[in-house]
């Protein structure tokens, strides 16, 4: 598969998910500078952790005014997956892309540790390999990551089953204890009601190989994969 | 002329850095406060001089970008 | 607006002595203009000139075969790791800007030094800190004073956490070790010290040199501004018509964002081979990069003012000369090649200015509007700085600590309270609400990250600066390095004795690296002190270099550059004398890899190296974290540094680790032996929340000759406990025999309590409880 | 009552968070700025109605804890 991974001024997990993708994953995955307006054979994106522009004004609000992202919108609209890690998340929000918005997090401090969480549900293009309930553990590092949706969103949002992902103890239970930063009913992850674009806070590219201490994060990698040789063997015939 | 602009969270959004200034300020033996709530202020230095066509200028910015509808409310004056 | 007159009371504002002003003229043959009295300044002191240290640093060894660019060379050091690949690291103090403004002291503090590696051509692949701070804790009786002090030392100390976090996150490094010390000696005076590694391919490593005559020179970044003028020159008089706060200069306020961008970009032209030069602006900004790249070039620069962007509106020449802003950098370009220069920076949206020339003068010549507003030689300027041989004299605090006798102070009746005691001391409590505010696992290379004894990196092919496309075609895929990285710097120790403290700091660092499974490759140090005018503290600085030399020369681990911060006095007096040592190593192969945390129950637990020192009168107890907090006594002579035994240990635990049965390898330091034992229990963090706790069985009968407090909480050197599995032990015992290293089998993991007999009786502990102390401790004070 | 606080940096000290918003405003297209400053606004609500009282209290609030004196300025009203 071909993914774009895509690049904003103060983007720093571009080198990550390239990394991944390409020596982890057996794909070619090349990064897409925010001035492009094309993003040419492309399969699926990639929306990268960092500070884009520094974090300044809000996370994600200017990003998603770069000239890449009026691209990204037409992939999406088209159907072409979008997954947003952590501070692509936080453009994908902005962008209107996905629902809701990330705020502080409640201690007000950035957390990077380990976290539980459990895979709300296996109907989406980055589930699929996933059993249902599985309990992935993969880092986050935000300062940001909060979720907050109004509650008629929310309502929204769970009757479309796009929640995708919680934050949990290592029993499965989504304690306040459990989340990093407060988020609403501990939401770690979304998708989009077409299910096509998701995003998520914490990192999976960052368990992705033993050494690192887990590889539990491939398996959102493989279910984007999965699905996407799925649609085109469907297509080919 | 300038824009002053205030962005506030909305009412039922949680704002964590309002309670953690209150339970500060009340330790420090401050006291009658019923509710502490940190936004931003941004200003804008403009060269023209056209009030209603900054004023239009500034509502979209506002609008668009320097605030986000889902959790933030705004208010400007241009003086 | 007409420069003030220079007179006596100018110069001596400015820091400067009649003698070395007497030096300034007959460098000139005339006196100096008012933009280069405050070149001079800046230039001569001691941050810039090391003028009252550098007899000193040159006692450092500096040389081995693996050193690429040796310490003084440029503005940091590389070594050689081996397959074409190098690594460039450096340590620097941002002392007293974090004790004016904590969170932007220390978050420009983190920027400077990442820009010391980039400059050097290497790409910054992670950063460390060493911190302290006055107690941010008070016992129930602390008066109103003490709990004011303790309030305002969590200040410092959370701004300094948050402003590290801020920079080092934003800009996209991991900061994957550190050290957090806490003691009365820095109220008032907190110790920031920032590290950063780089890597690179060797034929990558960029100079800070003004070659070529008739080469451009380039200033990019942000616009000047009339930051940190005040730290540089203290400049008092009516200049301008600005607010008071303008001309006392603005702090530094530090851009992360920027410096990333600046980073790429410098990164991408470095790559075109169109760069000659490169230097940051660092202190005394564009005074120190012009002046030191044509000194080191042997040419002349010459650089025109109106040319510099500038953030303050009327700017004079001394001050565009002196202000630190952030994040710029100058770049001497191969002339002919300015577009790319250009195109690169346009690309990356950053300010670029074509400022000047380099030129065959051998002088560093400004002007403003096209008139001289400084003419000096550079090479003067830069390296004939006034050296100082200050005289040393033993200070009278050490005849007294010297006479502590241990028979002065019970035994311990209580270990049961003192390991609780000292696992609450913040010192020794887990610092994890310092680091998980820090990205420490951003690029993907973080193996072992904060909480074990030293800090392991994986060095990949994206970890490298960038080749240029015709270079890219031809390289060999980059051969993956595990770099491991560790800083320790016990001040009481120095304190009570700086040659033997000194020693220890590096034993320290080269211990942690070995219980990783790493061999030391190089050091870097900070040497944090008192004045130096002072006799008394001129002694603690020279023994405690001549301590650290040795150190590094017993472990074959060359000085590669570092940071000397003095005059670190509070109204209360001089901090403790703190030496921080930050060594880099090698580890072979990803099997080396070891952690300090117990592994499984059943598991057989070790100790290499002496129970007890016994041929320490104080059993190494003085100078103890024990002695300290449990009896309120900073007395006595720190335990004793074998050298010898210490390289040992290394070389052995290493051989031990290479043959497959060492499980876990954590070293001995604060607290002892029992400290050491809990922390292998209870420092394995799973997951947020989710530690992974397991106790210990432990029976010390056998050793009856000695202290019960000395035996347990004593902090004799050279000591690691490790764990084999069951069936290891037995052959472990007799290799590290053979090998040389004094070993005993203390006894066997697993349960839920950690329990030590010996032969006064039994003490158990609850690991949850041990771990909620240690764990919970410095949130606690923090109240979060 | 309420008081109404409006922090900014202080002008000779660096804001590249202005510097970011007003480059990216122009990028958008907007004309005419000639400086963009983001500080902080924070409202606070009081229970007294002694407003000389409060304007100290709140004055001594800003000067110790609301605002970072050696880097930021601070103004206010009772409302
Ligand atoms: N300021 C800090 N930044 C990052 N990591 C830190 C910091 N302080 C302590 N740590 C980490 O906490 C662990 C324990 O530190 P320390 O008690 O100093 O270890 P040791 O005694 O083995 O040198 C180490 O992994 C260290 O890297
Ligand atoms: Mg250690």
């Amino acid at each position: 598969m071909n993914f774009a991974v895509l690049q904003f001024p103060g983007s720093n997990c571009d080198q990550d998910c390239v990394h991944v993708l390409r020596n982890v994953m057996g794909h070619s995955a090349r990064l897409l500078w925010h001035k492009e307006n094309s993003l040419g054979d492309t399969d699926a994106v990639l929306v990268p952790g960092g500070f884009s522009y520094g974090d300044y004004l809000r996370t994600g609000a200017i990003a998603r005014f770069s000239p890449v992202m009026q691209a990204v919108q037409a992939f999406a609209a088209q159907g072409g997956p979008v997954l947003g890690i952590c501070n692509g998340f936080q453009i994908l929000c902005e962008a209107g892309l996905l629902p809701g918005a990330l705020i502080r997090n409640r201690s007000l401090q950035f957390r990077c540790e380990q976290v539980y969480l459990q895979t709300v549900t296996t109907a989406s293009p980055f589930t699929n390999r996933c059993r249902p309930g599985q309990i992935l553990r993969i880092p986050v590092a935000h300062g940001e990551g909060c979720f907050f949706a109004d509650a008629e969103t929310l309502a929204q949002m769970k009757a479309n089953d796009q929640v995708l992902w919680r934050y949990v103890t290592a029993q499965g239970e989504a304690t306040e204890m459990a989340s990093p930063n407060g988020s609403l009913e501990n939401i770690a992850g979304v998708c989009n009601a077409q299910r096509n674009v998701a995003g998520l806070m914490p990192h999976p590219e960052r368990a992705s190989e033993a050494i690192l201490g887990g590889a539990d994060g491939r398996l959102i990698f493989e279910s984007l994969i999965h699905s996407l040789e799925e649609k085109k063997s469907a297509r080919a015939a | 002329m300038k824009a002053k602009i205030v962005i506030t969270p909305k009412k039922a959004v949680l704002d964590p850095q309002g309670k953690t200034v209150q339970t500060a300020l009340e330790h420090m033996g401050f006291t009658g406060l019923s509710g502490v709530h940190v936004g931003k202020y941004l200003e804008i230095e403009l060269t023209g001089s056209d009030v209603e066509a900054a004023r239009k200028q500034i509502d979209e910015a506002c609008h668009k970008i320097l605030s986000n509808p889902v959790i933030e409310d705004y208010r400007f004056e241009i003086v | 607006m007409s420069d003030p007159a220079i007179t006596a009371e100018l110069v001596q504002k400015h820091n400067l002595t009649p003698d070395e002003y007497e030096k300034v003229k007959a460098i000139l043959g005339r006196e100096p203009s008012y933009t280069e009295l405050g070149i001079f300044s800046v230039m001569w002191s001691e941050h810039c000139s090391y003028k009252n240290s550098r007899p000193l640093l040159k006692t450092f060894p500096t040389k081995s075969a693996k050193i690429l660019v040796g310490a003084g060379e440029e503005n940091a050091g590389i070594i050689d790791i081996g397959d074409g690949l190098a690594i460039a690291f450096k340590i620097e103090s941002h002392n007293h800007p974090s004790a004016v403004e904590p969170f932007q002291g220390a978050a420009t503090g983190v920027g400077g030094i990442i820009r010391d590696i980039f400059t050097m051509g290497a790409r910054p692949v992670c950063a460390i800190n060493s911190l302290r701070f006055g107690p941010i804790v008070t016992d129930s009786q602390a008066e109103a004073g003490e709990l004011a002090a303790a309030a305002n030392n969590r200040r410092l100390f959370a701004g300094v956490v948050a402003g590290i976090a801020h920079y080092g996150n934003c800009f996209g490094i991991p900061t994957i070790a550190g050290e957090v010390y806490f003691d009365k000696s820095y109220e008032g005076n907190p110790l920031v010290n920032a590290f950063c590694l780089g890597v690179l391919r060797h034929e990558q490593i960029a100079r800070g040199r003004a070659s070529g005559i008739g080469n451009p020179v380039f200033y990019v970044g942000p616009a000047t501004g009339r930051d940190g003028l005040a730290g540089a020159a203290f400049a008092s008089q009516d200049l301008t018509e600005e607010s008071a706060e303008q001309q006392r200069g603005a702090v530094q306020v530090g851009d992360p964002f920027m410096e990333k961008l600046v980073c790429e970009a410098c990164l991408e032209l470095l790559a075109t081979g169109a760069v000659e030069g490169i230097q940051d602006m660092g202190a005394a900004g564009l005074t120190c990069s012009t002046c030191e790249t044509a000194a080191r070039a042997g040419t002349g620069i010459e650089i025109e003012l109106t040319k510099v962007p500038q953030r303050a509106p009327n700017m004079t020449p001394y001050e565009i000369m002196l202000s630190e802003s952030q994040e710029r950098m100058l770049i001497i370009v191969k002339q002919g090649r300015e577009e790319e220069v250009k195109r690169i920076f346009d690309k990356w949206d950053l300010p670029w200015s074509e400022i000047g020339r380099v030129t065959d003068t051998g002088r560093m010549v400004v002007r403003n509007q096209g008139s001289v507003v400084a003419d000096i030689p550079a090479k003067k300027l830069a390296d004939e700085a006034p050296i100082y041989h200050r005289e040393g004299r033993e200070p009278a605090y050490i005849q007294v600590v010297r006479s502590f006798r241990l028979d002065t102070v019970p035994d311990t009746t209580d270990p049961v309270s003192n390991l609780r005691a000292l696992l609450v001391w913040p010192t020794i409590a887990s610092k994890h609400w310092v680091y998980r505010q820090y990205d420490h696992m951003v690029r993907d290379g973080s193996v072992v990250c904060p909480g074990s004894d030293a800090a392991v990196l994986r060095i990949k092919e994206d970890s490298l600066p960038l080749l240029s496309a015709e270079a890219a075609q031809t390289a060999k895929p980059a051969v993956e390095k595990l770099v491991a990285l560790s800083v320790d710097g016990n001040a009481v120790y120095v304190y009570l004795d700086p040659y033997e403290g000194g020693k220890i700091a590096v034993a320290e660092a080269a211990r942690n690296l070995a219980c990783t499974g790493a061999v030391p490759l190089g050091v870097t140090d900070n040497l944090n002190f008192g004045n130096p005018l002072k006799p008394e503290i001129f002694w603690q600085l020279s023994e405690a270099v001549r301590g650290l030399g040795e150190g590094c020369r017993a472990f074959n681990a060359p000085v590669t550059g570092g940071n000397v911060s003095l005059y670190n006095q509070s109204p209360n007096g001089p901090i403790d004398p703190t030496p921080t040592v930050a060594m880099a190593g090698l580890i072979e192969l990803p099997d080396h890899i070891t952690t300090q945390w117990f592994k499984d129950e059943g598991d057989a637990v070790l100790l290499l190296g002496e129970p007890v020192d016994a041929a320490d009168p104080l059993l190494g107890l003085g100078g103890s974290a024990y002695l300290q907090h449990v009896h309120g006594l900073k007395t006595g002579t720190p335990p004793r540094c074998d050298l010898e035994k210490e390289k040992n240990l290394g070389l052995g635990l290493r051989s031990l680790i290479a043959s497959g049965c060492i499980k876990s390898a954590h070293d001995c330091s604060e607290g002892g032996l029992a400290v050491t034992l809990a922390e292998c229990c209870i420092s394995n963090l799973v997951a947020r929340e989710t530690p992974r706790l397991i106790g210990a069985q432990i029976d010390l009968r056998s050793m009856t000759q000695v202290r019960l407090d000395a035996l347990l909480f004593g902090e004799t050197q050279a000591r690691v406990v490790v764990t084999t599995s069951a069936s290891d032990a037995v052959k472990t015992v007799e290799r590290a025999k053979l090998l040389g290293i004094p070993v005993q089998r203390l006894g066997t993991v697993g349960g839920d309590t950690l329990t030590i007999k010996v032969s006064a009786g039994e003490y158990g502990w609850k690991v949850a409880e041990l771990h909620d102390l240690w764990w919970n401790t410095i949130p606690r004070a923090m109240k979060d």
